[in-house]
């Protein structure tokens, strides 16, 4: 049976619902994919979208100039405070990162078809969050030019970084997330490089997609060892992208700062950014699919799975957040007790009860299909899931340090221009790319289309 | 026919679908030919089988990759903190090994995964951009929604008609010959 | 020389090293210099720190030298001082321009080719690179502090107490050790100046001499002189020359913020003007009526170390005394000073009624008079009557500076009756060169210069038109006098009004002389010639006599020789320069007899009851107002309020809530940083001022006060302008305090902020400060680890890191401490620590290495003092200093990403600034806060007067990088460095922190705790000694000793 | 369009890569490799002086004392600049009219100090003390060289941290009997290494942990 005659409502049936519409061949799926990038033209909405971007981006250009000149002062860090929007903004983007790497790795060791079309913008999203993130490491320090000292190289002093600070395990842990999603995007874009190069019509496009694929040809032989060398990324960025949440998430539970200091943070720091990874690939799918009319490759059922994903971590975020107030609580130490007593009724106590309705209540909602399967629901449902995990990160980042150990040293924090400018800035640089990464490469796998292609068209045998 | 095999590089026949590539590209073998390739726009299952490939080294490059990132990273932060300059880091001991445990992990995915891609990449031979088979007109479409079987010239019973024959036989249309050069 | 062979300045750049401007003046100078100080550089680069000099264009700016300079720097050197962190457009384009070229040139590039300047003659008993050290005394009021100048290659760098000085016994204050940064001050008065234009001092001389002439023909007459308080003999000698020489000229004196209580006290009680000296080591029992004798007046720094001499417990467990002698303190003062904070026990009173207090003290101890005090107080003032009693001639009663003559009297009559002249105190003749009642003196002078008796008038120091009681309009009658001079080291409000204005030299710039508090005196040297063309007052007057030009040296000379005629007259001058004293001049103690009775005393005169007190009292920080330029004072927390940069007026909790005063906290730096208050219109004798309201713990009810010394029109850049001026509001009638009806204080509705470092001052039940009563000490000795927590060592995971050499470490007496700050100013100066303004402070980013905690033992409802609550009425006050607690397992180390910070084998918790890039989460993660973080360019790489202050053995550190406390790690390197050389171990008290040896009551105590002989080894075996957040298993090499008071066990129980 | 690529871009497009890889090794040693030269460090690198004053002269020829003009050296944190003074002390009789001693005689007449050019330019965080050194038994030319061989002055070690290190981690290696600290000629018996040891003790040299302290240099 066809497309429109299957009731789209009744459960059982959806939930057969497929993840690529059925009457597509080979060279359909292929011409659709690549048309976007090969012959259709820029649509104005694209270019109104890129130039915000790139605004943002510039925006972001001053900001940092700016930050070099002046120092870090510029921004409403203090004593105590030493830590605020720069490392928020970080956490937040790497958080955002991981949904791609998610996608692309444990689902496809999970064999789960309906990833196929959306692995690929996923993992570029990663990549381009994972830019975002790397900014911030670097710009918050005091010395940025001097920030190679954190790297293990043969100074002429003799000495090396200090290995026991959680920082350094950021610097390799970033740097190798961002390696290895790079690796694993660009093994997966090899075979469709090789199909633009082929439907390319313009000389310049077929040399630069040439080199980009590298001559592949489709033998066999290749796709033989393509595919266990592409098993095995996914098998090694699965752990990955478990430990580098955790390995940010040390950054706080290992030092002593009441509210940071807690064993809990590994798990509920990776819970989140998969929540925050989904939210925000909902937000970038939904206007994805609806611009370049992609319906048919990223269906109902896509934007329903990663619905009840989002539902799912936002439960285990929510036991994380009731976990840090019983742990308090039942541990009885008077620091924590009494910064968890803050969060409900310190001077930032409506921000902490904005991020549990942003966390945890709206969220709820996605228990009812209804609202699962609504597009509009599902995308304004992303973005507030996105300030929640923005604000969960601010809550435990910044509050935490306003009361810790010394009532005399007890202080507040409020960001500058120069904090939410920068913040600003590099969403715009996260737009920027994104539309320039539709604009040339496709954005959805085809080869693993084809696949899908196949076997769909074998389920209907 | 030594002199054919200088200018041609093998006899590559097009099918429409992967089932008849895989059908073929058996019966290729059991006719003899080895030196035989087949080309698909996506992996296809049951094509190395068919092909007869043996399990490729891929994971253990991946696996000695790993090994290496791992050891030398945890022998590094060893070494620098035991031997290069020992510091009283907040009473810590020198080797605090827990806390080298994150780099290390690192590493070994890192290592591990650079391997695994550099690996495979060279095996395949690849970056080749210039190859034979691209110089046959329909082999844009292996890219996209078709499936060639190639014998090559190198296979000792490759004979220029003949295989060409062979392969018509395959219902596989198109048989062209390809030019080495 | 140190600093010609390494720079010391900056962490990337070589800065210029000591210039020094002696050479400029040409004078015979024994310093050494690299570049010459270019006055007109100097004065063209001071204006470009206001932020006013820009480049009009990046072309302009590319052109510009010191912008291939600012390439090659990480940062630009011009761009305005950061005090003001305003974005400026023009600002903002001219470094983006250069931003580009950062990204390239930062952290390498080559160090640029530099050079050394040796001497041409080297002064003998110098060795390159080791500071020199020279006695001399600060003059201040009626009294001078001795001190030690530390002098690198001829610039003096740090003042620290001279050990043979009377009023100093090694110890100093906030003011002594600040007045260096004055000297330094880019913004004193360079040249004499006529109607502000510059002139020569020759030209001044001339006119001088026209002056003289003329006064010579009418022998004197209109001819006169106004000065402060002077003790020096020199100068009084010299001004009474010259009286002789025109006799009709007179002498005026006016200090505005000591009052003539005490001298018309003395008279009052004894007939003539005597000088009080007390022994508070001899006293087992002291009532303070309003006085703040620890923290400020004659002596004051060695009344501290005396009266804390008495509160050392068992210290250093020679003899287990177990705090047996500890004496006692009873204050009754109307607002909390630095002394009642720190009392057994304070009695708010209004400062009117201080004097009924002393009426009816002296009443219950038979002197006649028959006031009597109601209810709860007249208890409290019946036990200390009996608590007095019962150690005649071992008690002390103190009156303060600003209370009237009735109370002084009332105290002489009081010490009297209880025997205790000659034991606890002793007069001696006075030790002011001529004392005379202030106010009376002043009057005078404007009656006169108002009748137009006045032709000339020489203002020496006094800011007469800023401190003049504003009844008498001293402004409108300057204006009439023909000849008018204003001697004074800044251009400042009355210099404007004064025909000519000489630019005074600093007392380290100058040879002169001054007496103590107890008459002993001391010979001030020059450390350096002036930086500038400036003068001593004594030269002023000279030019008036018939000998001018006559150098100060010679004069002070021929006095000495003229009072010593001794042998060996050299010998003796160099002893007297060496020591610092003058052999033999203390005052002798003189007998007087009391012709006073307390029963003849006119009925004092009261605040009514509805009505509220308005008192005036001088700032803790800028005084009356002469140290409103120092930045370091500025941004010196205030001992009780923690508020820098401002003065407010104070309120009592209950009196602010009446009146419906507030605070609320900003939320860009919150309570370490940015409190918002009320302001309010204060209308007082006919005259306005708009104040910020502060509402203050203690303070008694229906009192007003307004510190002094604030609201500058001309400071110079760091004074002006900053917090109200009270003296605007003060009469000369009400000259102390004044009585007005509430609606004399209006709120305007408006809100200010102020900078407090400290708003918090609830312990949160957290053991941060262990405090208990002697009773409690003597039952229960460790009555400081109740309910410890502490970790026993066993438990850790780790092997601990053997420390076999030196342990260096810190105990801190928490029952010697009062917060005077003095150990603050000492940590700045020592460790080249950078002023950062109001506006940084606002956000929480002061420097200081050490801080000093102020907490309330108040169990307070709500932890806000604009919230009333009657636990805060009159709350027990505890201070704590903080500097790093140098923790064996430094939480901020293991942090570090790149070992900026790591221990030392001999436990100090290294800090190296030239690795650290500023991730700042060492500060995160130190449970003490303690770190200090560069979040700006905060130190002040232009003006060529700060590099001369630098102490070079210190890195002075740069943009974005933590710095903290490292015990002085610079002085522990020097004194072991000198150990080794003679193969010897290093000597307990050999190596002294800036803190510990400015600390006037011996709080601090620094050294090895290996050696079990040492004394903080013996401190640390105390079982008062607790370490701060012991739980958190940090194991702090800095200890603190509970602080323990002695309450009287009666008062206790009402 | 079939073949896009010539048969050559095979070849190129490995080797392209290949290279890549070992360009960015090779810069990178590169950069180590500048940051030790002497054109970071000033090493061996002689400097115009105002007066061509040669210490090979004064030291090797004349056998003047090192401490005759560097007066600080056993007593101070800096062995110290002579003043024109000293040298006036021999050059107002000797050589007092030759043209290159003009300089000085000027700087003398007219109170202006000479302007050398450093030579030994520590960073400006490190600070070393001549006299602990001096007195602990480390000679001159450890760290200077033959001073008596040098016309023009010229920086005989690295001065980088790591050369620091590498006697403050073996201290031995340096220590002379205090008689020979300022003997410019002295070369490290064979038996340094136990003489070493021995002198170690006597001078009771601090531990290596102590040594490599960061607070024993920087403050």
């Amino acid at each position: 049976m066809s497309a429109e005659q299957r009731p789209r409502d009744s459960p059982q049936i959806r939930r057969l619902a497929p993840v690529i519409e059925p009457g597509h061949t080979y060279a359909s799926v292929t011409d659709k994919i690549s048309a976007i990038v090969l012959t259709r033209p820029a649509s104005l909405g694209w270019y109104a979208g890129f130039a915000i971007g790139f605004s943002l981006l510039g925006v972001l250009t001053i900001s940092l100039a700016w930050l070099i000149i002046k120092g870090v002062g510029i921004w409403g860090i203090n004593a105590p405070i030493g830590w605020g929007f720069a490392i928020v903004n970080f956490v937040w983007w790497i958080g955002i990162g991981h949904a791609g790497t998610l996608i692309s790795a444990i689902l496809f060791l999970l064999n789960q078809k309906w990833r196929t079309s959306i692995n690929r913008f996923a993992e570029a999203m990663t990549l381009f969050a994972v830019a975002c993130a790397g900014v911030f490491p670097l710009i918050h320090t005091g010395r940025p030019w001097m920030a190679f000292y954190m790297f293990p190289y043969p100074s002429t002093m003799g000495i090396w970084p200090q290995f026991r600070s959680p920082l350094i395990w950021d610097v390799f842990a970033v740097s190798t997330y961002g390696t290895v999603s790079l690796l694993f995007w660009y093994v997966g874009l090899i075979p469709d490089l090789a199909t633009l190069r082929d439907r390319a019509t313009s000389k310049p496009r077929q040399i630069i997609y040439g080199m980009l694929s590298m001559g592949w040809r489709g033998s066999a032989r290749h796709w033989h060892r393509y595919q266990s060398a592409y098993l095995l990324l996914a098998g090694l960025a699965t752990p990955l992208v478990l430990s580098v949440h955790s390995v940010i998430s040390f950054d706080f539970s290992v030092s002593i700062v009441p509210g940071w200091h807690t064993t809990i943070f590994p798990p509920y720091f990776v819970a989140g950014a998969i929540y925050s990874g989904f939210a925000m690939v909902l937000t970038i799918a939904i206007p994805l699919r609806k611009f370049y009319d992609l319906e048919e490759f990223i269906t109902m059922r896509h934007l329903e799975n990663m619905a009840q994903v989002m539902l799912a971590t936002g439960l285990i975020v929510a036991y994380g957040y009731f976990f840090e107030f019983f742990m308090a609580l039942y541990s009885n130490n008077k620091f924590d007790v009494f910064l968890v007593q803050q969060r409900l009724h310190g001077p930032y106590a409506p921000y902490y009860f904005a991020l549990i309705l942003c966390n945890i209540l709206t969220p709820q909602l996605l228990w009812f299909q209804k609202m699962r399967t609504n597009v509009a629901v599902l995308f304004v449902m992303s973005i507030v899931v996105n300030v929640g995990m923005w604000l969960e990160r601010f809550v435990i980042v910044v509050i935490s340090l306003t009361r810790d150990f010394v009532p005399s040293a007890w202080g507040r924090y409020s960001p500058t221009f120069w904090d939410w400018s920068t913040f600003l800035g590099t969403i715009g640089l996260f737009i920027t790319l994104i539309f320039l990464f539709v604009r040339v490469l496709p954005a959805i796998s085809i080869a693993e289309m084809r696949e899908l292609v196949t076997h769909t068209s074998e389920e209907h045998e | 026919m030594n002199e054919h095999r200088s200018h041609i590089y093998g006899v590559m026949g097009e099918f429409e679908t992967a089932k008849q590539l895989i059908r073929a590209t058996e019966k290729t073998r059991e006719a003899g030919y080895r030196r035989i390739d087949a080309y698909a726009p996506f992996p296809v299952e049951g094509l190395s089988e068919a092909l007869g490939l043996r399990r490729s080294w891929v994971p253990f490059v991946t696996l000695v990759g790993g090994l290496l990132g791992g050891l030398s990273g945890f022998a590094f932060q060893y070494w620098a903190n035991v031997y290069s300059y020992p510091m009283n880091i907040g009473g810590r001991p020198l080797n605090s090994w827990p806390a080298f445990i994150p780099v290390t992990f690192e590493l070994t995915i890192l290592g591990a995964s650079t391997f695994a891609v550099f690996g495979m990449l060279a095996m395949n031979k690849l970056p080749q951009p210039h190859h034979p088979v691209f110089n046959v007109p329909r082999f844009t479409h292996a890219s996209t929604d078709r499936f060639f079987l190639c014998i090559e010239a190198r296979d000792p019973k490759f004979h220029l008609a003949d295989t060409a024959r062979f392969l018509q036989g395959l219902q596989a249309h198109h048989v062209t010959e390809v030019s080495d050069d | 020389m140190r600093d010609h062979e390494h720079q010391r300045e900056h962490l990337h750049e070589p800065t210029a090293p000591a210039a020094n401007a002696q050479q400029e003046e040409g004078t015979e100078d024994l310093a050494f210099r690299e570049r010459p100080l270019d006055l007109a550089a100097v004065r063209a680069k001071l204006q470009s720190k206001t932020g006013k000099q820009y480049w009009r264009s990046l072309e302009e700016l590319a052109g510009d030298p010191q912008f291939e300079e600012l390439l090659h720097r990480e940062f630009p050197r011009q761009a305005p001082s950061e005090w003001d962190d305003s974005v400026d457009r023009r600002d903002f384009l001219k470094l983006m321009g250069a931003s580009l070229a950062f990204a390239g040139l930062s952290g390498c590039g080559r160090q640029p080719e530099e050079h050394i300047v040796p001497y041409v003659k080297q002064p003998e008993g110098m060795i390159l690179g080791k500071p020199l050290f020279y006695a001399t005394a600060m003059p201040f009021g009626a009294d001078s502090i001795g001190v030690l100048v530390e002098s690198h290659e001829g610039r003096p760098t740090k003042i620290e107490g001279n050990p043979e000085h009377p009023s100093s016994l090694g110890a100093a204050n906030a003011f002594a050790q600040a007045s260096i940064l004055d000297l330094y001050d880019p913004d004193r008065a360079q040249t004499p100046t006529k109607f502000g234009e510059i002139e020569t001092w020759s030209a001044f001389l001339s006119s001088a001499q026209a002056i003289a002439t003329e006064t010579k023909g009418v022998n004197g007459a209109g001819f006169r002189i106004l000065t402060g308080i002077i003790t020096s003999p020199t100068l009084a000698a010299q001004i009474q020359s010259l009286l002789s020489l025109y006799p009709q000229a007179k002498w005026h004196q006016w200090e505005p913020a000591v009052g003539d209580g005490p001298r018309e006290g003395a008279k009052l009680a004894f007939g003539n003007y005597v000088n009080t000296v007390y022994r508070p080591e001899k006293a087992e029992v002291i009532l303070s009526l309003d006085s703040d004798f620890l923290a400020s007046g004659p002596g004051h720094v060695r009344y501290m170390k005396k009266f804390y001499s008495r509160r050392k417990l068992d210290q250093y467990a020679e003899v287990d005394r177990m705090g047996g002698e500890m004496n006692r303190l009873y204050v009754v003062e109307p607002t909390p000073s630095v002394t009642g904070a720190s009392a057994d026990h304070r009695l708010p009173l209004r400062a009117s009624e201080v004097e009924l207090f002393a009426r009816a003290l002296a009443g219950k101890l038979g002197l006649g008079g028959l006031a009597v005090l109601p209810g709860k107080n007249g208890e409290w003032l019946a036990t200390v009557a009996r608590d007095l009693q019962k150690h005649k001639g071992a008690s002390l009663v103190v009156a303060g500076e600003q209370q009237p003559a009735e109370v002084h009297a009332l105290a002489h009559a009081i010490n009297a009756a209880l025997g205790n002249v000659g034991t606890t105190l002793y007069y001696t003749e006075p030790v002011e060169a001529h004392p005379v009642n202030h106010l009376e003196s002043l009057a005078e002078l404007c009656a006169d210069m108002d009748a137009g008796k006045v032709q000339t008038l020489v203002i020496l120091g006094v800011n007469a038109i800023y401190t003049a009681p504003h009844n008498f309009d001293f402004t409108s009658k300057l204006k009439k006098i023909r000849n008018s001079i204003h001697v004074s080291s800044r251009y400042e409000e009355t210099s404007e009004y004064c025909q000519w204005h000489v630019a005074e030299s600093h007392y380290l710039e100058t040879w002169g002389d001054a007496r103590a508090f107890d008459g002993t005196l001391s010979v001030i040297q020059p450390l350096i010639a002036p930086l500038y063309r400036t003068h001593s007052a004594r030269e002023v007057l000279a030019a008036f006599s018939d000998k001018p030009g006559i150098s100060d040296y010679e004069v002070l000379r021929d006095r000495l020789k003229a009072a010593n005629p001794s042998a060996d007259f050299e010998k003796f001058w160099r002893k007297s320069l060496n020591d610092g004293v003058v052999a033999g001049t203390t005052s002798a103690a003189i007998s007087v007899a009391l012709k006073f009775n307390p029963a003849s005393l006119p009925a004092a005169k009261v605040t009514p009851a509805g009505q509220i007190e308005f008192i005036f009292r001088p700032d803790p920080c800028v005084y009356d107002g002469r140290f409103a330029n120092n930045g370091w004072l500025q941004e010196l927390p205030k001992p009780l309020t923690k508020l820098t940069w401002d003065n407010a007026a104070l309120v009592s909790p209950k009196t602010a809530e009446t009146l419906g005063l507030t605070h609320s906290v900003a939320s860009r730096g919150g309570e370490h940083g940015q409190i918002l208050s009320n302001v309010v219109d204060i209308s007082l004798s006919n005259s306005k001022v708009t104040a910020a309201a502060w509402i203050l713990p203690g303070q008694a009810d229906g009192v007003i006060v307004l510190p002094l010394g604030y609201g500058r029109k001309k400071a110079g850049y760091t004074g002006t302008n900053k917090g109200f001026n009270a003296y605007v509001v003060r009469t000369s009638d009400a000259l102390w305090s004044a009585s007005a009806p509430k609606n004399a204080i209006k709120k305007t509705g408006e809100e200010y902020p102020l900078a407090c470092t400290q708003y918090h001052f609830n312990m949160e039940g957290r053991k941060i400060l262990a405090t208990g009563t002697l009773e409690e000490y003597q039952k229960n000795p460790a009555f400081a680890h109740e309910g410890d927590e502490q970790p026993p060592k066993e438990l850790s995971l780790y092997k601990e890191f053997a420390y076999p050499g030196y342990a260096w470490a810190m105990a801190i007496d928490l029952t010697s401490c009062n917060g005077c700050n003095a150990c603050v100013v000492a940590c700045q100066s020592e460790n080249n620590i950078p002023v950062v303004g109001k506006d940084q402070v606002m956000r929480g980013r002061e420097m200081h290495w050490i801080r000093i905690d102020r907490y309330y033992k108040a169990e307070s409802a709500t932890n806000d003092p604009s919230s009333y609550d009657a636990s805060l009425e009159n709350p027990e006050t505890f201070f704590q200093p903080v500097p790093c607690q140098q923790c064996e397992n430094a939480p901020c180390e293991q942090v570090c990403p790149v070992g900026a910070t790591v221990h030392s084998a001999e436990g100090l918790n290294d800090m190296v600034y030239n690795r650290c890039i500023g991730t700042r989460y060492c500060s995160n993660n130190c449970p003490y806060k303690v770190r200090r973080f560069n979040f700006l360019r905060f130190q002040d790489w232009e003006t060529p007067q700060y590099k001369l202050l630098r102490n070079p053995e210190v890195t002075v550190r740069s943009r974005g990088v933590m710095e903290k406390c490292t015990y002085c790690v610079q002085r522990i390197n020097n004194v072991r460095i000198e150990a080794e050389k003679q193969n010897r171990p290093i000597r307990d008290g050999e190596i002294v922190t800036a803190c510990e040896s400015a600390c006037p009551s011996e709080a601090i105590v620094f050294g090895n705790a290996n050696d079990p002989n040492s004394r903080v080894a013996k401190l640390k075996a105390q079982q008062r000694n607790y370490s701060l957040l012991g739980e958190l298993n940090a194991r702090p090499r800095t200890t603190y000793l509970a602080a323990v008071r002695n309450p009287n066990p009666e008062l206790e129980k009402a | 369009m079939a073949q896009i690529f010539h048969h050559s871009t095979n070849f190129i497009s490995r080797f392209s890569v290949f290279s890549a890889i070992f360009l960015v090794n090779l810069a990178l040693i590169g950069l180590l490799t500048v940051a030790r030269s002497p054109y970071m460090t000033n090493q061996n690198v002689t400097r115009e002086q105002p007066v061509q004053f040669s210490h090979k002269h004064h030291v090797g020829d004349d056998g003047i004392d090192c401490r005759y003009c560097h007066t600080g050296v056993e007593t101070s944190a800096v062995a110290g600049i002579p003043p024109t003074k000293t040298c006036m002390n021999c050059h107002s009789v000797l050589y007092n009219n030759a043209s290159y001693l003009e300089p000085i005689r000027e700087s003398y007449r007219t109170d202006e100090s000479i302007q050398w050019v450093k030579v030994h330019r520590l960073g400006d965080f490190v600070y070393f003390n001549h006299s602990i050194h001096v007195n602990k038994g480390v000679g001159c030319s450890s760290c200077h060289g033959k001073i008596n061989q040098m016309p023009l002055v010229f920086q005989a070690s690295s001065l980088q941290m790591e050369w620091c290190l590498s006697c403050h981690r073996n201290p031995e290696q340096a220590l002379r009997p205090r008689d020979q600290v300022f003997n410019m000629d002295w070369t490290a018996p064979a038996n340094q290494a136990e003489i070493g040891e021995k002198l170690k003790t006597e001078y009771k040299i601090r531990t290596t942990d102590e040594l490599t302290n960061c607070s024993t240099c920087h403050r």
